[in-house]
């Protein structure tokens, strides 16, 4: 199974030593993983993989990753033939941290939703761009540039897409007032 | 067709095919690099009609922001509204009446024949031929009246709701609806009379733009983008949601790869479609659209969500980011045709210009959907 | 070369079949409503802009919750009402209703607990000057029973 | 001689006339037609059936200023739009409409009309470069590219009527074919010549009168879904007032020439009461398939229209020009 496959490559991304969370987590402490994201803590939550309930999340497995690794790990799921669904950026505020999201799915039958995600500090928010592994990515990465204000590194063309050409500010970071 | 010549980088112009272009149906600008007639480069430039839906999304409650899913596409809007409500439904935990998701099952259906219908008129004035638009048009506006009965406005529905639906269906509706489907099947042979075995047609179609699986898969294409290049992937069959698994319906599928396979693709989309909505009439089962219970102010528990649907343009997903509060911390829209038109400027290089056009027409834009 | 034939004659062909039916549409009958000089009636549920719903004596159903105001997604809504002196519940003093702003969604119509609100079923409003798009709904209650 | 020059200018006049009433009401008839295939009354506000529309046109495009856009070459410019009208009304001129009917015979009539038509093509091209709009260069070198390909096959058609009337004089190609509808061109069984591939010839000929008139499926030049309106998007008033009368005149005149050509001209399909009438009858029936095609096909692609006359309509016309030759020869 597809499913099986990804979550041991994408676990081979972190060392043992470095102690990864369980990888089935029981709906118990599933929501307990979940409550470290959560703003109100003070604590983000450790890089590694995580699987989820497909049925209230929408998505099979979720692998937060270091920006240094997020080449690897896209790479992986390039090779597993997923396709990109969406990159998008979160605003941490509380966290001093942008979290970046990539959306990938599969075309086959063999259902499998894989979320990769990275945080850097929201003073220097850069990310090496994967514009080289799925071409599709720059759009993406220039919406996200736009709206947040995230670096893509080695990003081919990071002007602004949706806002006007000369847009110097990023709409969807949370301190920014409408 | 490929350029058969060698192209000459060194002695190009540039041609801005919009914003204001007959060809892009709205607000969308190529920024062409030519010679003579082959496109040498090509750079999409979108974002005239960007409305920051996302940000609005932030800052609006959950039901004051269902409204705006419906201005995202004017074409097929219930489907988006449904991939929201079923994303919300689904985070919240609200139950919802089997007889509203039949009844959204089958409006998305019709909001889809709809879609289709005004692309493939579209598309065929696109490539010259303008009767079939008005054809196209007519039998559009059956649907549209029918809607129209039913949730009170003609393209921006607004129709559903966290849990259920605004207003019940009627008997009338339903004997609309059943009425509609033998002369939708009639005019459809019509238009494969018309136009789908029209030489003219074919010949412009047939070979144009060849998008290999491999590229829809680089730029996640969906819709008949995908399955016209022997991708078989359809967000309802890949991803049963709502009631789609209790209707029998095929995913059509050609392998040409080329504007004529993505054609073919949307036109039996619109048979399935029918099929649809046949057997969720007969199915149709009867009780409340609404949960008993009045529900208060949705508030999401923290987490991380995403849905995703089958709209008339493709894989349409939300993706909820909650803190918890009345607001969604962050609410991502990913819309089909974005990445769908992103790969038109990896494709038409060294494309003829009215080939390109037609391969844009083959791609089902609707601009305020890229745009968001 | 045989191919060759066969392709001009099967062209040709389609056509010939498109040509029918091009035909035949020629002579079947027209289907668009002349729209100045004819009309079509708006549909039950038809969803103008809002009016308040005539109650009893003539009066509104309101009692000034400001639920729709809340419900609004664009801040279209603005109403005010006072208490009368001796009277028990507040009644409705100002109604407006900024049409500019306003995407016909029907959130206030559903928000409304008390009966008060409705669509009504005007569709030519165009104008040139922004003015015309405030309503004044109180107002536009008085002018339906005098 | 004197009488002869007074017979052409009385002539050019009521071509004039004639091909300005043509253009009015053809576009009368385009958006009446067009109205009714697509299932819409059309215009029907100004007077009985909308009939008083193209001369409201005509007074709206006059009253109309008369704009050049900054850049353009002001001589070219201004010259197209008449070089694209002069043409195809002196064309008129030696049209004969019925044996009566004629402003100045002439024994090398087509000859003169084909010059003519070329020269069409020219304003085309003097538009499109003159503009100063990609557009409009791309529309033009598409129409030049478009004429040149079509005026091959048209002509090779015409040398076979030619050969089969003996003469290029258009009134003598008419008496050749008169007596009854088995004698037309179209499908030629009088004595001495039964070539059943007449009818291809017809179609061929047809077919490039479509396309040297720019008309739809054939208008690659205007083509407005793609290059805006073509050679013509940076005109406006009674500029483009008089390439929209051009396109109309130019309809007319191929209608003319297929009737006179294959049709018979003014004979009676029966034999009897051969007139004017029969030939308007027949010119008006070929544009209303002029029409009726227009709006029913999709535009054919630059290649598509190149393949089709290089690789289908010049050969088969080239056989049918041996086919014809050989069979005058035998019988």
């Amino acid at each position: 199974m597809i499913f099986e496959k990804t979550k041991q490559a994408l676990q081979g991304l972190f060392p043992q030593s470095e102690k990864t969370p369980v990888t089935a987590l029981p709906p118990a402490q599933e929501d307990a993983a979940e409550s470290k994201k959560t703003p109100k803590k003070e604590e983000p939550r450790p890089d590694g993989v995580v699987e989820r309930d497909y049925k209230v999340h929408g998505y099979h497995l979720d692998a937060q990753v270091s920006p240094a690794q997020l080449l690897e790990a896209v790479s992986l799921l390039d090779k597993a033939e997923f396709f990109i669904e969406s990159i998008t950026g979160v605003d941490w505020i509380k966290e001093d941290q942008m979290e970046v999201i990539y959306d990938f799915n599969r075309y086959d039958f063999d259902l499998c939703r894989v979320v990769i995600r990275t945080r850097v500090p929201r003073s220097n928010p850069v990310v090496p761009t994967i514009t080289d592994i799925y071409a599709g990515a720059n759009w993406h990465e220039r919406e996200t540039h736009d709206f947040f204000g995230i670096k893509f590194d080695g990003h081919p063309h990071l002007i602004p897409l949706l806002l006007p050409e000369d847009a110097d500010y990023h709409p969807l970071c949370k301190d920014f007032k409408v | 067709m490929s350029a058969p010549i060698k192209l000459r980088p060194d002695e190009t112009f540039i041609l801005n095919v919009g914003p204001q272009h007959p060809a892009t149906h709205g607000v969308l600008r190529v920024k062409m690099e030519m010679d003579g007639e082959y496109i040498v480069n090509a750079e999409t430039v979108i974002g005239y009609i960007h409305r920051m839906h996302e940000k609005m999304g932030e800052l609006k409650t959950y039901s004051q922001f269902l409204m705006n899913l419906s201005r995202m596409d004017y074409l097929g809007a219930l489907g988006y509204s449904h991939g929201h409500v079923l994303l919300i439904e689904k985070a919240a935990g609200i139950e919802v009446p089997e007889r509203a998701e039949y009844i959204r099952a089958i409006t998305v259906e019709l909001n889809r024949i709809a879609s289709h219908l005004f692309w493939f008129g579209a598309f065929v004035m696109d490539l010259g031929g303008f009767s079939p638009l008005m054809y196209a048009l007519q039998d559009r506006e059956y649907i549209l009246d029918m809607l129209e009965a039913i949730t009170g406005s003609r393209l921006t529905y607004s129709y559903y709701r966290f849990g259920g639906l605004y207003n019940d269906v009627d008997d009338d509706f339903i004997a609309a609806a059943r009425r509609f489907i033998p002369r939708m099947r009639t005019s459809m042979k019509k238009y494969h009379k018309l136009v789908t075995g029209n030489i003219i047609f074919r010949k412009r179609l047939e070979g144009i733009a060849p998008l290999t699986p491999e590229i829809c898969r680089k730029y996640g294409a969906s819709s008949a983008v995908a399955r016209g290049s022997g991708i078989n992937f359809d967000v309802r069959k890949n991803e049963p949601y709502s009631v789609y698994p209790e209707f029998d319906f095929d995913v059509p599928v050609f392998h040409e790869c080329d504007s004529l396979a993505r054609y073919n693709v949307r036109m039996a989309e619109i048979e399935q479609s029918l099929r649809i909505i046949e057997q969720g009439l007969d199915k149709l089962p009867g009780g409340p659209i609404m949960p008993e219970k009045k529900l208060k102010a949705i508030k999401v528990p923290p987490g991380d969500y995403y849905q995703a649907v089958e709209t008339a343009r493709g894989s349409f997903g939300v993706r909820l980011v909650s803190d918890g509060g009345k607001t969604p911390y962050r609410l991502k829209l990913r819309s089909p045709t974005y990445s769908n038109m992103h790969l038109f400027d990896e494709s038409c290089r060294g494309m003829l210009i009215m080939d390109a056009l037609a391969f844009m027409g083959s791609l089902d834009l609707v601009i305020p959907e890229i745009d968001r | 070369m045989g191919a060759y034939f066969s392709e001009i004659f099967s062209g040709l062909w389609s056509l010939f079949i498109g040509m029918s039916i091009t035909f035949r549409e020629f002579f079947s009958p027209t289907v668009t409503v002349q729209y100045p000089y004819e009309t079509l009636t708006m549909t039950a549920r038809y969803r103008g802009h809002i009016d308040l719903i005539v109650g009893e004596e003539g009066k509104t159903n309101c009692v000034v919750c400001g639920m729709c105001e809340k419900a609004c997604p664009s801040d279209c809504i603005s109403l005010a009402g006072e208490k009368p002196e001796g009277g028990k519940k507040k009644e409705l003093t100002k109604y407006t209703l900024d049409f500019t702003k306003c995407s016909l969604c029907g959130s206030c119509v559903e928000s409304c607990n008390f009966n008060a609100i409705d669509f009504s079923k005007e569709y030519n409003l165009a104008s040139t000057r922004k003015e015309d798009f405030y309503f004044d709904l109180l107002q536009r209650l008085k002018d339906r029973n005098p | 001689m004197s009488l002869t020059l007074l017979n052409v200018i009385v002539a050019v006049i009521i071509a004039i006339a004639f091909a300005a009433l043509n253009a009015a009401y053809l576009v009368w008839a385009e958006r009446r037609g067009a109205a009714r295939i697509q299932r819409r009354p059309g215009p029907n506000i100004n007077g009985p059936f909308g009939l008083f529309q193209p001369p409201l046109d005509g007074v709206k495009l006059m009253a109309k200023q008369l704009l050049i856009p900054g850049g353009v070459d002001k001589v070219l410019f201004m010259a197209a739009p008449v070089l694209a009208m002069a043409p195809a009304i002196t064309s008129f001129v030696t049209l004969p409409f019925s044996d009566l009917i004629v402003g100045h015979n002439m024994h090398i009539g087509i000859l003169l009309i084909f010059a003519f038509a070329s020269i069409g093509g020219m304003s085309l091209l003097f538009a499109g470069w003159s503009s100063r709009n990609k557009y409009s260069m791309m529309s033009s070198v598409r129409a030049v590219s478009q004429a040149i390909a079509y005026e091959i096959p048209m002509l090779i058609t015409v040398i076979t009527v030619v050969m089969i009337a003996g003469t290029t004089d258009l009134m003598g190609i008419v008496k050749g074919q008169m007596g009854g509808f088995w004698h037309w061109n179209i499908f030629p069984f009088k004595a001495g010549l039964f070539n059943p591939l007449m009818l291809m010839s017809f179609l061929i000929f047809f077919t490039c009168s479509l396309a040297e008139t720019n008309r739809a499926p054939f208008d690659l030049g205007e083509a407005e879904s793609e290059l805006v309106a073509g050679f013509h998007t940076e005109y406006g008033s009674m500029g483009f007032g008089l390439f929209f009368m051009a396109e109309y005149a130019n309809i007319v005149i191929g209608a003319s020439l297929t009737t006179i050509l294959f049709l018979g001209g003014w004979d009676c399909p029966f034999g009897f009461f051969p007139g004017v009438w029969w030939f308007l009858l027949k010119i008006y029936l070929l544009i209303a398939s002029f029409i009726w095609i227009r709006w029913t096909f999709p535009r054919t692609t630059i290649y598509g229209l190149l393949n089709l006359s290089w690789k289908i309509l010049i050969p088969l016309s080239l056989f049918n020009l041996l086919l014809t030759a050989g069979l005058l020869k035998v019988f």
